[in-house]
């Protein structure tokens, strides 16, 4: 268990200049985050029985399975929100089972959530705003002064923001409470955070549920793009099998914490078990 | 946003006095400040340090409770800390009072960190709850080094520069010194990004840890920060006081505190705290020499020395059904309506 | 038989002045399944809430027309009134009582519909999959089971109305098709009168009799499902149907530099 | 200083002081503080009204500020501030312990007169601090002083609240002085103020073990008939001496027919029923009777109030104006320590403070709980002079 | 060694008893919580009110049955009154600010109480008669005190458990948006709560006031009772009593054995355990943890 400290903080000036990297194709290339049979109990119910997947680097990956198949559980292991009773987390070679969660972000993995988990109290803006804090400069004293690297800080925490906020196209809403806001933009706030802390690897938990086709075009498109420019590293899951078979490299299917069937989309849709577990025809 | 001002960088943006109209209001508030010993009497001006002091006390407990969103029914004992390291230092060390202030701050803010403990796994009641037991016992430990329930501290320790803070004039200035100072800190740290963290953390902790803030050291630094402006705000209260005793700390302080940041504004650290405190120090001293005069004016002596209770118990429940924001939100209503005032800028 | 409930151009508002229905018509006949699609914020949540009363709890109101069942008013009522009335409404993303288990939670709505032991039972024995995670606590059950565990609850009422607002809502393909199996079943063996609200047109079309499409506030088209389903503008905009532009190629993102 | 005033009955050349009166009337001793507050606003009202006049003649009005400040200190001094930037004041009637303490110095640096009621030893020794009354250890003193001499030498059992200033004020006295009056200390008990009375009962039956003859409870009164109930309840067969707040007319009613008979109580004043004919009482009632307040509310706390202000206005009288105005609490102060007072009689002994030590006399009364539940008075009693339990105090207060 | 057994099976009898006391007003809390999600530390106050009032009422009517019975009344009614006016208009918004107005009702009663009571102490008139068995010493009031918590206590726990009316209040206090969908009468459970939780409160008060004295302390014994409802967990009724009982307990033990090197540390025991229990179990002995899902 490695204090924060020790954490070596993710390199977060990834190159923000597109230019050559429009030319440079995506490529997929060795896994850079996988685990190694988790098992994760609550009281009597098993939600992962010895889970192993990999995430290439590059791919947009999907998770499907049924309700309850344990998806969001699996994301919460990777992310360091539940300690599951056997298994391992690997991160670019290295085992990340031990760290918390806000390690793992400095690390170079984000996430969405499944439900709207954005903070009430706060703008559009400084709900983004806050999710690079992990990364932020300045001492406490410099903070308190507003002066130095804590103001120059700021100034080009603003600067991300308004880079994401740009590329969901949430200007209009850039100063309004969350509250008020309806379902498909606050999905669309939590995304631009995600994306805004420049991950290697970004988990999106059901981004599209209940949006409408327009609103998931949108979010698709956030998707596509970053992984085009950035070559971020994209872990999907998603109910929208057209989505999922439109924009996923590959597919993991879960059901009742198993992983049943891992491959490329199309054969995944005409797999047989998958059919029974999960789409029921 | 008026028109004519425009901001043409995410600097002036995020500036805390964006418009003409702040710099003039905050002129005309620095000259009144700096002009008050020479329009009002002693006692009005006592009144005034002492709420400054209790000013920056609550200012604390804001960004504790306001916007990190930790409850915290401890501060006074907190307060208490500080006064009793200056008290103590000045007493049986001879060491001047005001160059002992910022031990006094740091003391309250390691006990703070202490008592931000069981805020990693306590939420709410629980929290809440945790904390009550902790000023109780910290009272009965006060109780135990203090037990002839006061010690004095020394006027020739409340010396700066040669000049003697037993004169009001002088202690209102510093104080004033130091209560601006701080209240800017305050309001700095909370458009930090550590400010921005604090709020993750009191609307959705579990969220935050997940988005990448580390919740338990942040909520340490919240206990910490509001502990180290208690710890002044005490050290403060010793020097203005000709001596200290635990019942200046006890749990009916901390609510008292409690009250003024409900009242004034959770999560509104500088203007918030300033109205609370108005509301609930200085009016409750005012009431002794109002209201309950009045009543027995009535003949209602019966309910005169109660009567202060009602009212201000009263007070807290009416502000905080009718205003989720508190006192400074009805304010924020008037300054809108003045925005809109033609011509105002 | 005339219609069970009628919503006579009704404009409803949330506190202070959000207008979000904008005088709106509808109607359920007895026995039918009557849904409502539409675009996110059209309001059709609105619309349940105001039928169910629950709206005072958002601090909205009906401020024009009424809202009948069987002719009586109800409009602006007590929530707990109109449910005793037999109109019960399962709140978008399956409100349940995540702390209590789930036999506490039927025990709950019990007390208020004046249900017996055996009412529950008889209920459970539409969902088995719920008889096995009775002291689990609702809010460890899947998302599936959840909705079970909500329809139960309603069901507990033998409502006269029953109001599903997005039943399907962040559900497996499996589960949604199990789900409204469930509905059409009930609809079958007791008769129900169903309101739906759902995004997932098609789904929502193949079980119900009548629909009416919402958007931002008004009702824009309505007829018999079959019309609805045939109409090209649905095809397009709601069953997604028709020659489909594949999510991969939505067309690029272009930057653009914007000021504060 | 006071300001002058023309008019006044008959055109006669009045002046006016303002006086701070800081009581206790919502907090924690408010049951006792009520009636003290009621017993100085009467004296205040009585004496203006009849007319207060200097050594030469001038007429006094006298203007009190009166404030709760709920038994906490840190108001006290904030009130202390009030009367003094705000009013002038030249006097303060005070009430508690740890207030009048913290005070002390202040009030010496202001030169402003305090009279207060807690008759802490400390207070003899502050220059501008008095009270018409012994202070609390020779109180005690005096209190054993009579056990031991009317029943006999024997072994007594102490029961305070260490926490509590005023609790643990006469103790190391009390302890010093024991073997002088011929008492053997068998124990030290903790008694909260706010004990139950299962904590009562478990204290009592402690001391069992110890088996005192006499028990001396220094709390208040909730605490110390707590402990005279818990004491018959286990049958520990002792005599209870509570100091004067820890026993008046209620006692009977809140410990019992238990404590009938074996409980005693220490008063510097006379009991106002056992006060008929004493003149000061007489005048108490009076008082009463112009400000409409009726007679049953005139008890022991009451009386406390109203001598200590009476004695404030003593002091005015032996000063004249001119002195009074200029040098205010100063003057007061030193007419308190050249002169001796007697309060209409209602002090166990005449008032005479030397300066530098403002020990006002030695003498108590000491009041028993009759085997018929009825009060009896039982007489003045007085330790004998080479016990000097006040110095005790003193000395170890340092 | 019979000196022995009579000092510890007193003390041991007397913790206890007050033990039961303590759960008594603890119950008062947790009522409220299970329907309100909220403390009420207003408690307190109630509990003096119904103090004062039956010792006026008894001087007043002279009839000691009467008396309480106009305590009780009163007690329920404030508790109502709190519901009404305070509770229903925080519906929804964060605990701290039912913290902040149920403290701003504590002053309010504050003021009430000190108006009815001024502040005396004072004792019912009941004239406890007492009574050795072996070696126990009991009086009248004891027993009063023993079997009459014990009722009360026994009497809402089934209440709780044998009807499906504590799931419904349950169902309220964690969501009266939802609980109100599916039609459940909010307004009434909610009402009917806090006035069972005045009920309670009130019988506490009463026979607390019969056992021991009416003074402003009952105030502080009335905080310890909190201490002991958290102990237990604030939703766990249950719990409670062995919350309590062992604050009672733990108070009496520890001033025996601590109070020569630690004076007066019984009455602030409770806060040091409460401290100690809440650290190791965050929601209490017997209290079930929140759900938090992302
Ligand atoms: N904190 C928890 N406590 C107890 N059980 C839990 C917890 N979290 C998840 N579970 C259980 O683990 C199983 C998997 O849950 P999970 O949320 O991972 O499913 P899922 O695949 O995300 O379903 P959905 O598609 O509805 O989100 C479920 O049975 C759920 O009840
Ligand atoms: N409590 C509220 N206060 C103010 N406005 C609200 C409130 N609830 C909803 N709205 C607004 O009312 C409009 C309709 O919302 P509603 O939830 O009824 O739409 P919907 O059709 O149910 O959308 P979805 O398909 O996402 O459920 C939205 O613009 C929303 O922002
Ligand atoms: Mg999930
Ligand atoms: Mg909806």
């Amino acid at each position: 268990m490695s204090s924060p400290s020790t954490v070596e903080k993710y390199k977060f000036d990834r190159v923000w200049d597109y230019g050559e990297l429009y030319t440079r194709p995506r490529q997929i290339g060795k896994p850079v985050l996988w685990t190694e049979g988790i098992t994760l109990r609550f009281g009597g119910v098993t939600a992962l029985d010895g889970v192993s997947v990999e995430v290439r680097r590059g791919e947009i990956l999907g998770i499907i399975g049924p309700n309850g198949a344990g998806k969001t559980s699996l994301l919460n292991v990777i992310t360091g929100v539940y300690k599951p009773q056997k298994g391992k987390v690997y991160f670019k070679g290295r085992d990340i089972t031990g760290l918390r969660p806000h390690q793992r972000t400095l690390l170079g993995i984000s996430r969405t959530f499944q439900h709207s988990e954005l903070f009430h109290g706060m703008t559009v803006l400084e709900n983004i705003m806050v999710r690079l804090h992990p990364w932020t400069r300045g001492s406490i004293i410099e903070k308190a002064l507003w002066a130095f690297r804590a103001k120059r800080w700021e100034v080009e925490a603003r600067e991300r923001a308004e880079h994401v906020i740009d590329l969901l196209d949430l200007h209009k809403y850039r100063h309004s409470p969350i509250g008020s806001l309806p379902p498909g933009i606050q999905k669309k706030v939590d995304l631009a955070g995600a994306l805004a802390q420049n991950p290697e690897v970004v988990l999106m938990d059901e981004p599209m549920a209940g949006l409408s086709k327009e609103e998931k075009e949108d979010i698709v498109r956030a998707v596509i793009e970053t992984s085009e420019t950035m070559h971020t590293t994209m872990v999907l899951i998603e109910h929208d099998m057209e989505v999922v078979t439109d924009i996923c490299d590959r597919v993991v299917v879960m059901d009742y914490g198993k992983v049943i069937f891992e491959g490329p989309p199309h054969e995944a849709v005409a797999d047989e078990r998958v059919r029974k577990a999960y789409l029921g025809e | 946003m008026p028109a004519g001002v425009f901001k043409e960088s995410y600097e002036a943006d995020m500036a805390i006095f964006r418009y003409p109209i702040h710099w003039a209001a905050l002129i005309l508030a620095a000259a009144a400040a700096v002009a008050a010993p020479f329009l009002i009497g002693k006692y009005y001006l006592n009144l005034l340090v002492v709420m400054m002091i209790f000013w920056i006390a609550a200012i604390g407990l804001n960004i504790t409770l306001g916007l990190a969103g930790q409850i915290s029914l401890a501060h006074a004992a907190l307060m208490g800390i500080g006064a009793y390291t200056v008290a103590n230092a000045a007493l049986h060390l001879g060491v001047n009072s005001v160059v002992i202030l910022p031990l006094a701050g740091v003391a309250a803010a390691l006990l703070g960190i202490v008592l931000s403990l069981p805020s990693f796994r306590l939420k709410e009641y629980y929290l809440a709850m945790a904390s009550l037991a902790a000023q109780l016992i910290l009272e009965y430990v006060y109780s135990r080094i203090d037990p002839d329930q006061y010690t004095p501290v020394p006027p020739e320790s409340k010396t700066l520069l040669g000049i003697s803070l037993t004169d009001p004039t002088a202690l209102y200035y510093l104080i004033l010194a130091i209560a601006v100072v701080m209240a800017l800190a305050a309001a700095n740290i909370g458009r930090s990004s550590l400010g921005r963290a604090m709020k993750a953390v009191r609307d959705n902790d579990v969220a935050a840890e997940a988005i990448g803030i580390n919740v338990q050291l942040v909520k340490a630094t919240a206990f910490a920060i509001g502990g180290f402006y208690a710890g002044v705000a005490g050290g403060l209260y010793a020097i203005y006081s000709s001596g200290i005793g635990w019942e200046g700390f006890t749990l009916v302080n901390s609510i008292e505190l409690l009250g003024m940041v409900l009242i004034g504004g959770p999560g509104r650290v500088v203007w918030g705290s300033l109205l609370g405190v108005l509301v609930m120090r200085t009016g409750w001293t005012m009431m002794e020499s109002t209201i309950t005069p009045f009543l027995v004016g009535l003949g209602l002596t019966v309910i005169a020395s109660s009567a202060k209770y009602i009212v201000l118990g009263f007070l807290i429940v009416a502000f905080i059904i009718a205003e989720p924001e508190g006192l400074i939100a009805v304010l924020r209503r008037v300054k809108e309506y003045f925005r809109l005032w033609p011509y105002s800028y | 038989m005339g219609p069970l409930l009628n919503v006579n151009n009704v404009e409803i508002m949330y506190h202070p002045f959000i207008l979000v229905i904008k005088n709106l018509s509808l109607s359920v006949e007895k026995g039918s399944i009557t849904c409502l699609i539409g675009p996110n914020g059209a309001g059709k949540t609105t619309l349940l809430k105001a039928v169910s009363g629950v709206i005072k709890y958002e601090r909205g109101r009906v401020t024009r027309g009424s809202i009948e069942l069987e002719g009586e008013d109800i409009t602006n009522r007590e929530p707990d009134e109109i449910a005793r009335k037999g109109v019960i409404y399962v709140m978008e993303g399956r409100r349940i009582f995540k702390e209590l288990t789930t036999e506490e939670n039927l025990a709950s709505v019990a007390y208020a519909a004046g249900a017996s032991r055996d009412d529950i039972r008889s209920v459970l024995s539409y969902f088995p999959r719920l008889k096995e995670r009775l002291r689990e606590r609702a809010g460890n059950l899947s998302g599936g089971e959840q909705q079970m565990l909500a329809i139960a609850m309603a069901l507990l009422y033998r409502p006269k109305l029953l109001m599903l607002d997005e039943p399907s809502l962040g559900l497996a393909p499996k589960i949604t098709s199990q789900i409204y199996a469930t509905i059409k079943m009930l609809h079958r063996e007791e008769g129900l009168t169903i309101l739906l609200a759902e995004q997932n047109a098609k789904k929502a079309l193949e079980i119900s009799d009548y629909g009416y499409v919402i958007e931002n506030g008004r009702i824009v088209l309505e007829g018999s499902a079959e019309e609805l389903r045939l109409d090209k503008d649905v095809a397009e905009f709601y069953l997604g149907m028709g020659k489909r532009t594949s999510y991969a190629q939505v067309k690029w993102y272009r930057r653009k530099k914007r000021w504060v | 200083g006071g300001e002058e005033a023309a008019g006044g009955a008959g055109g006669e050349k009045t002046i006016t002081i303002n006086v701070g009166l800081l009581v206790d009337e919502t907090g924690p001793t408010s049951d006792v503080g009520k009636g003290y507050a009621l017993g100085a606003e009467l004296a205040f009202k009585y004496f203006n009204e009849k007319g207060i006049y200097t050594k030469d003649g001038v007429r006094v009005n006298i203007n009190y500020i009166k404030r709760d400040y709920a038994y906490n200190p840190t108001t006290a001094e904030e009130y202390y501030r009030e009367f003094r930037d705000r009013y002038g004041v030249i006097a303060v009637i005070g009430w508690g312990t740890a207030d009048t303490e913290k005070l002390s110095d202040q009030v010496a640096t202001d030169k402003i007169t305090y009279i207060s009621a807690s008759y802490s030893a400390k207070l003899l020794v502050k220059p501008f601090n008095f009270y018409p009354a012994p202070d609390y250890s020779t109180q005690a003193c005096s209190g054993l002083a009579f056990l031991a001499s009317e029943f006999g030498q024997g072994k007594l059992a102490l029961a305070y609240d260490s926490k509590v200033a005023y609790s643990r004020s006469p103790i190391g006295a009390i302890k010093k002085a024991a073997s002088a009056l011929g008492l053997q200390i068998v124990g030290d008990y903790d008694l909260p103020l706010r004990a139950t009375e299962a904590d009562a009962e478990r204290i009592a039956r402690e001391m069992l073990s110890a088996d005192p003859d006499y028990v001396w409870c220094g709390n208040t009164i909730s605490s110390c008939s707590l402990l005279g109930r818990a004491m018959a309840k286990v049958g520990l067969d002792a005599l209870l001496l509570t100091n004067v707040w820890g026993f008046d007319e209620r006692s009977p009613q809140l410990i019992g027919e238990g404590g009938y008979g074996k409980v005693f109580g220490i008063s510097p004043f006379i009991y106002p029923m056992f006060g008929q004919d004493v003149e000061g009482i007489k005048t108490i009632f009076e008082a009463a009777r112009m400000n409409g307040v009726s007679e049953d509310q005139i008890n022991l706390r009451v009386v406390q109030g109203f001598v200590n202000v009476w004695l404030l206005i003593k002091a005015i009288e032996s000063v004249d104006s001119q002195d009074l105005q200029e040098r205010g609490g100063e003057a007061l102060k030193e007419a308190l320590e050249a002169n001796t007072f007697n309060l209409g009689g209602i002090t166990a002994d005449t008032i005479d403070y030397e300066p530098g030590f403002h020990l006002a006399y030695r003498k108590v009364f000491i009041i028993k709980l009759g085997e018929n539940g009825e009060l009896q008075l039982m007489g003045k009693f007085e330790a004998p002079s080479e016990v000097d339990c006040a110095r005790y105090t003193i000395e170890e207060g340092g | 060694m019979p000196g022995l057994l009579e000092q510890w099976g007193n003390l041991v009898f007397q913790g206890v008893l007050m033990g039961l006391l303590y759960s008594l007003i603890a119950l008062g809390y947790n009522i409220v919580y299970r329907v309100n999600k909220s403390i009420n530390f207003a408690v307190p106050e109630v509990v003096l009110l119904a103090a004062y009032l039956a010792w006026v009422a008894s001087i007043a009517t002279g009839n000691l049955a009467a008396a309480l019975a106009i305590a009780l009344a009163a007690s329920i009614a404030v508790s109502m009154a709190m519901e009404r006016l305070v509770a229903r208009p925080l519906l929804g918004r964060p605990p701290i600010a039912l913290i902040g107005a149920t403290l701003g009702l504590f002053y309010m009663l504050k003021g009430v109480v000190l108006i009815v009571g001024k502040g005396e102490v004072a004792v019912l008139p009941f004239y406890p008669e007492v009574y050795r068995l072996g070696f126990l010493t009991v009086g009248t009031n004891d027993v009063v005190a023993f079997l009459g918590s014990i009722a009360v206590l026994a009497g809402v726990v089934l209440l709780h458990r044998k009807t499906s009316f504590g799931a419904a209040m349950r169902g309220v206090a964690e969501d009266a948006e939802g609980a109100a969908a599916y039609g459940l009468p909010v307004r009434r459970l909610m009402l009917a709560g806090w006035a069972l939780a005045g009920l309670v409160s009130g019988l506490a008060s009463l026979l607390l006031a019969i056992k021991t004295q009416i003074s402003p302390d009952l105030e502080f014994f009335a905080i310890i009772a909190l201490a002991a409802s958290l102990i237990a967990g604030l939703d766990s009724l249950g719990g409670i009593v062995v919350g309590g009982v062992f604050l009672g307990l733990a108070e009496q033990v520890a001033s025996k054995i601590l109070d020569p090197y630690l004076p007066g540390i019984g009455r602030d025991i409770a806060f040091f355990i409460l401290l100690l229990v809440l650290l190791v179990k965050p929601y209490g002995l017997f209290g079930s943890e929140r759900i938090e899902r992302l």
